[in-house]
């Protein structure tokens, strides 16, 4: 049988979203991949230079639809470097609420997507059922589902609503109690699933840090890079946290990777039961930022996929000259062939299933 | 040891056909008081008027056997496609649903549009759902069938037709009990595995024929698959027929119909999984699921890599037909199971009793079969939902290096088995 | 992992105070007056500008002796009378970023790649060319990555302006008036 | 009226048998071939079964029919073919 080459994607089952993964097959064995991306291309960078600071928030949510508070803070950060305005401190920590609980809601439906991808139906409508708890946090405290528009330069759109505490910790405490029981059983102690995932898509330590893998995808290959702590922002300083790394053998493969995102779902539960501890339960959560701002500012963050860098430069208008989105999964793309060469063809699925792939923020 | 609800399948309808007769006969009569001429084709008819004419009884005739056969097959059928078939697939998606936590499909008959149903403040979507898979085939019978455009079109159009037609062949030799069959061959089992080994064929014409690298990598999957996994399949029947002596159905049915162990008023039944046979039948089951292309093992339509695999370019009806008689054979290997190794249609003893020597049953046979086919496939439903599925090497290593040495190794058992003694041949 | 000796054995996922000064330092030693501008911006922040000729002996400074593994960002601007190429190199033992601005001449938007250091430089120069027009000379598969093949122009140039109005609606307008 | 029902089935059978025969070595298509092959190897159990042997027409339908022409299928799916040879996935699925 001759080698062909396979279009997984724009328009399939695999592709999360409208990328083109080609893949070139012989039998069933990948020798080599290309993805193809652009699908999703919307102008971002360009269009955010005609709007003014606090409008393009809008526009970040939209980068990612499952992760859109994480990309306005970073954007709402990187213009706060520039403006040299600070969070009061009680704005910082209910951005750090938000954004855990927006990394988990993230996390939950990449596990929701994963499951389909290795043929488990049934994962994708437990961790959907689960994401729903999420989503109303999110809602109780923003007042929208999806692309919440919460995060605004100098802080945060609102305060918390009275009652929220106490439903974040009931919905936490069933949720741990749902990871331990159930999402653990139906994929971290299924033998399939170690089957399938335990030894595909490897890729090493240095080639990883070579090819700009960043996030749990970096630190699945045992690399302890967690931006919240290595570059700490707003106060993850004062939070005490673990970073998910791998350190067992077999480092860099689906299962790690897999491991690393599944364990950060209760990582990010423990960061906000601290937050909420140790919160001021008082005080100002925004600050009125300048309407026009001149010089360049840069932010990196932690996003659930990776490293979310934005730079912002100002010419002293009330509209950036230019921004600059650095998306992790754009970066994660093109170290997949990588990954993909040498496996079988479902492994694929299973490889770029677990980089967690959103086509939004990499097309941008 | 209980009764079949339907003693003779053939029996009864020749009597239907009997009484049709009787009836175009009467009715043949009155009109041939108009028309004179009808007496002669309404005397054809007739038993006594033949007789006085000397033309011999009708019931002996071809026509009256061709189509009682017909008649036989017909009520198979439906029994099998528009009844099981059905409801077995209500079941699936009922019990997935609930495993997912959701209520699943709701259409049912309150969700007709018109009079007597839809009635003003009942929620029309909050039934049972049996009629969502009826909605859906009438839908796909409205879609249109698309045939691509450099596809081999004749073999396109033949392979749904050969895996329908092979399916339902399987239907011919299948009893549902004692006496509800349409034939009773002495080599039952083995014209099942024939009709169930043509649908590899049908499904590589269907991957090749489509001209699409999707199909054809899952026509591909589906035939190392299937041949892989029927050689263990007949090999745990090879070490069956040690005990059984015998490839009729009936006879195997018949010879698990009695009780094995007895304490007291509760009894084991010998059904041959309580046997030797365990091994057999593990290895049977697990073939028998990758037959059924089950999650686990359904590479050859894995949707999350190969769009929909070798189904991917049929629309329509044909894409109907191809995926629905999965349902079907998955029915037929249920009663398979349930024939070769879980006592078939013999209920459990206790639930006989006896009236003045008489032994009365409480349940008839076809609901004791169907209640074991029902149940193996809720297992195999279970298992389905609940796994992800295997890779297609990892696939074939457990077909060639474990199956295939597991069902020789039920083979020498039952050899042993039979050689020592410790087992009588039933 | 080469340089890991010069900072620090291992990634330990936490940051060293004051890297950056020495970071700072290290590089004036070696570099000196080719740095035409090297500040400390923030904490765990430098920034050089140099010239698009210095580019490749800094960077490739940067990586091996200083452990500067990980190319985070490739970023062009277009200045209207020069482009700067922006380089994001972050080392992850001390948590240190550098960034690197590298000047371009507007007639003749070229500068050399980095895909030799950082294969991560393969995605993030072929976007910028995409998008700005900046070549980046010895890169082995330099085609539009974002936009379609045929694509004729390179949309964030400042030369290509499809919205000049601003994007929103007074309330005036809402109103009804003009 | 006495018909020999068996000589007629018989020569059906034959005659389809004689018909797939030519159709499988006339054919350009492979797998038209194999599948008219799969026809004239059933009808030749069939005949088989004319003369009350059941097992043979079992095992033929078994062998003959279902592992013989899915080999040959299989071995003709994995040559090569027009679909495959372009050269990047531009032209189809």
């Amino acid at each position: 049988m001759p080698e062909f080459w396979i279009n997984m994607g724009p328009q399939h089952p695999m592709t999360h979203g409208l990328w083109n993964m080609k893949v070139k097959v012989d039998g069933e064995t990948v020798t080599d991949a290309k993805p193809e991306i652009g699908y999703l291309h919307r102008g971002y960078e360009k269009i955010m230079e005609v709007r003014e600071f606090q409008k393009n928030v809008v526009l970040t949510d939209r980068l990612c639809y499952v992760s859109s508070i994480t990309w306005s803070h970073a954007y709402c950060l990187a213009v706060e470097k520039m403006m040299g305005i600070e969070t009061p401190e009680r704005g910082q920590w209910i951005r750090v609420v938000a954004l855990e609980l927006q990394r988990i809601a993230s996390h939950l439906m990449w596990l929701a997507a994963y499951g389909p991808d290795l043929g488990l139906l049934t994962g994708l409508l437990w961790a959907l059922r689960e994401r729903e708890l999420f989503l109303d946090l999110i809602q109780l405290m923003s007042g929208a589902r999806m692309n919440q528009n919460y995060p605004r330069v100098g802080g945060v759109r609102n305060d918390l609503p009275d009652n929220f505490e106490a439903m974040c910790r009931r919905s936490i405490e069933h949720f741990l109690e749902k990871v331990d029981n159930e999402y653990q059983r139906v994929f971290q102690e299924s033998k399939v699933f170690h089957m399938r995932t335990e030894g595909v898509g490897k890729i090493s330590a240095a080639e990883a840090i070579n090819w700009g893998v960043t996030g749990p995808n970096l630190r699945a290959c045992g690399v302890n890079v967690d931006l919240r702590r290595l570059d700490p922002y707003e106060v993850y300083e004062e939070i005490d946290f673990e970073p998910q790394v791998w350190h067992d053998g077999g480092a860099g493969d689906s299962y790690a990777r897999f491991v690393c995102r599944f364990n950060e779902l209760r990582e990010s539960c423990q960061i906000i039961l601290q937050a909420l501890e140790k919160m001021p339960k008082t005080g100002p959560y925004r600050v009125k930022a300048p309407r026009r701002a001149e010089g360049e500012g840069y932010a990196k963050t932690e996003d659930s996929r990776g490293e979310a860098l934005f730079y912002v430069i100002g010419d002293g208008d009330d509209r950036p000259y230019r921004v600059k989105i650095r998306s992790p999964v754009f970066c994660t793309m093109a170290a997949t062939p990588i990954m993909l060469r040498g496996n079988k063809l479902a492994d694929s699925v299973a490889i770029l299933g677990s980089v967690d792939v959103c086509v939004g923020e990499m097309d941008k | 040891m209980s009764a079949p609800l339907i003693p003779n399948l053939f029996g009864v309808c020749e009597v239907l056909v009997l009484a049709i007769v009787w009836i175009v006969d009467q009715i043949l009569y009155a009109l041939a008081g108009l028309i004179p001429p009808l007496t002669g084709l309404a005397q054809w008819f007739d038993p006594v008027a033949r007789q006085r004419l000397g033309m011999g009884p009708l019931g002996s005739e071809l026509l009256i056997v061709l189509v009682t056969w017909l008649i036989a097959v017909t009520i198979i059928v439906i029994w099998a496609t528009l009844i099981n078939l059905l409801t077995m697939m209500w079941v699936e998606r009922k019990f997935y649903s609930r495993l997912q936590d959701r209520y699943g499909i709701m259409i049912s008959i309150w969700s007709l549009p018109f009079w007597p149903f839809n009635r003003a403040g009942r929620p029309t979507h909050r039934g049972t759902g049996y009629l969502q898979n009826i909605a859906d085939g009438v839908k796909l019978l409205q879609k249109e069938n698309l045939t691509p455009r450099n596809a081999d079109s004749a073999m396109f159009h033949i392979s749904p037709v050969l895996i329908a037609s092979s399916t339902l062949m399987i239907f011919a030799a299948l009893p549902w009990s004692s006496g509800f069959y349409v034939a009773n061959l002495d080599l039952g089992i083995l014209f099942i595995f024939a009709a169930f080994s043509l649908a590899p064929l049908g499904i590589l014409i269907a991957g090749w024929s489509a001209n699409n690298k999707y199909t054809l990598v899952g026509g591909l999957r589906a035939a190392a698959m299937l041949m892989a996994y029927e050689i263990p399949m007949i090999l745990s029947v090879i070490a069956l027929v040690f005990f059984t002596g015998s490839l009729n159905p009936l006879t195997i049915v018949r010879q698990q119909d009695r009780p094995l162990v007895s304490f007291g008023a509760l009894s084991i039944p010998a059904w041959y999984v309580f046997s030797p046979q365990i091994l057999g039948f593990i290895v049977f089951s697990v073939s028998m699921m990758a037959e059924m292309e089950r999650i686990p093992f359904d590479i050859p339509e894995a949707e999350a890599e190969l769009v929909e695999g070798w189904t991917t370019e049929y629309s329509g009806m044909r894409f109907g037909l191809v995926f629905g008689f999965k349902w079907l054979r998955m029915i037929a290997g249920a009663a398979l199971i349930a024939i070769l190794y879980l006592g078939g249609w013999s209920g459990p003893v206790f639930t006989t009793l006896s009236v003045g020597g008489i032994p009365v049953p409480i349940v008839p046979e076809e609901v004791w079969f169907l209640l074991k086919i029902y149940l193996i496939s809720i297992v195999f439903i279970w298992i389905s939902w609940s796994v992800p599925r295997v890779r297609i090497d990892q696939i074939l290593n457990i077909g060639w290096k474990k199956l295939i040495p597991y069902s020789l190794g039920a083979i020498i058992i039952a050899a042993a088995a039979i050689a020592s003694g410790l087992w009588s041949v039933g | 992992m080469s340089a890991a000796a010069t900072t620090s054995p291992s990634i330990t996922g936490r940051s060293v105070p004051g890297a950056e000064k020495e970071v700072l330092a290290q590089l004036q030693v070696a570099f000196g007056s080719k740095l035409k501008d090297a500040k400390i911006v923030r904490a765990r922040l430098v920034e050089l500008v140099i010239d698009r000729a210095d580019l490749v002996p800094l960077c490739t400074y940067l990586k091996d002796t200083l452990g500067f593994e990980h190319l985070s960002c490739v970023t062009a601007v277009d200045w209207k009378d020069h482009f700067e190429s922006i380089y994001h190199i972050e080392n992850y033992y001390n948590g240190c970023m550098v960034q690197v601005n590298a000047q371009i001449p507007y007639d003749d938007p070229k500068i050399a790649t980095l895909t030799g250091l950082w294969h991560a430089a393969d995605f993030l120069e072929r976007e910028m060319w995409d998008l700005m027009g900046v070549e980046y000379t010895g890169h082995p598969n330099l085609t539009r990555i974002l936009l379609p093949e045929d694509f004729k122009f390179h949309p964030l140039r400042k030369e290509f302006a499809q919205e000049v109005d601003r994007q929103y609606i007074t309330r005036r307008k809402l109103r009804g008036g003009k | 009226m006495d018909v020999d029902w068996e000589l007629i089935a018989f020569l059906v059978l034959s005659a389809l048998e004689v018909i797939g025969s030519i159709l499988v070595v006339t054919n350009k298509r492979m797998v038209r071939a194999a599948f008219w092959l799969a026809m004239t190897l059933v009808t030749i159990g069939a005949i088989y079964l004319l003369f009350l042997s059941e097992f043979v027409f079992l095992i033929q339908v078994i062998v003959y029919a279902g592992a013989v022409p899915v080999l040959f299928v299989f071995g003709i799916m994995l040559t090569r073919r027009t679909i495959m040879d372009e050269a990047g996935p531009e032209g189809g699925p």
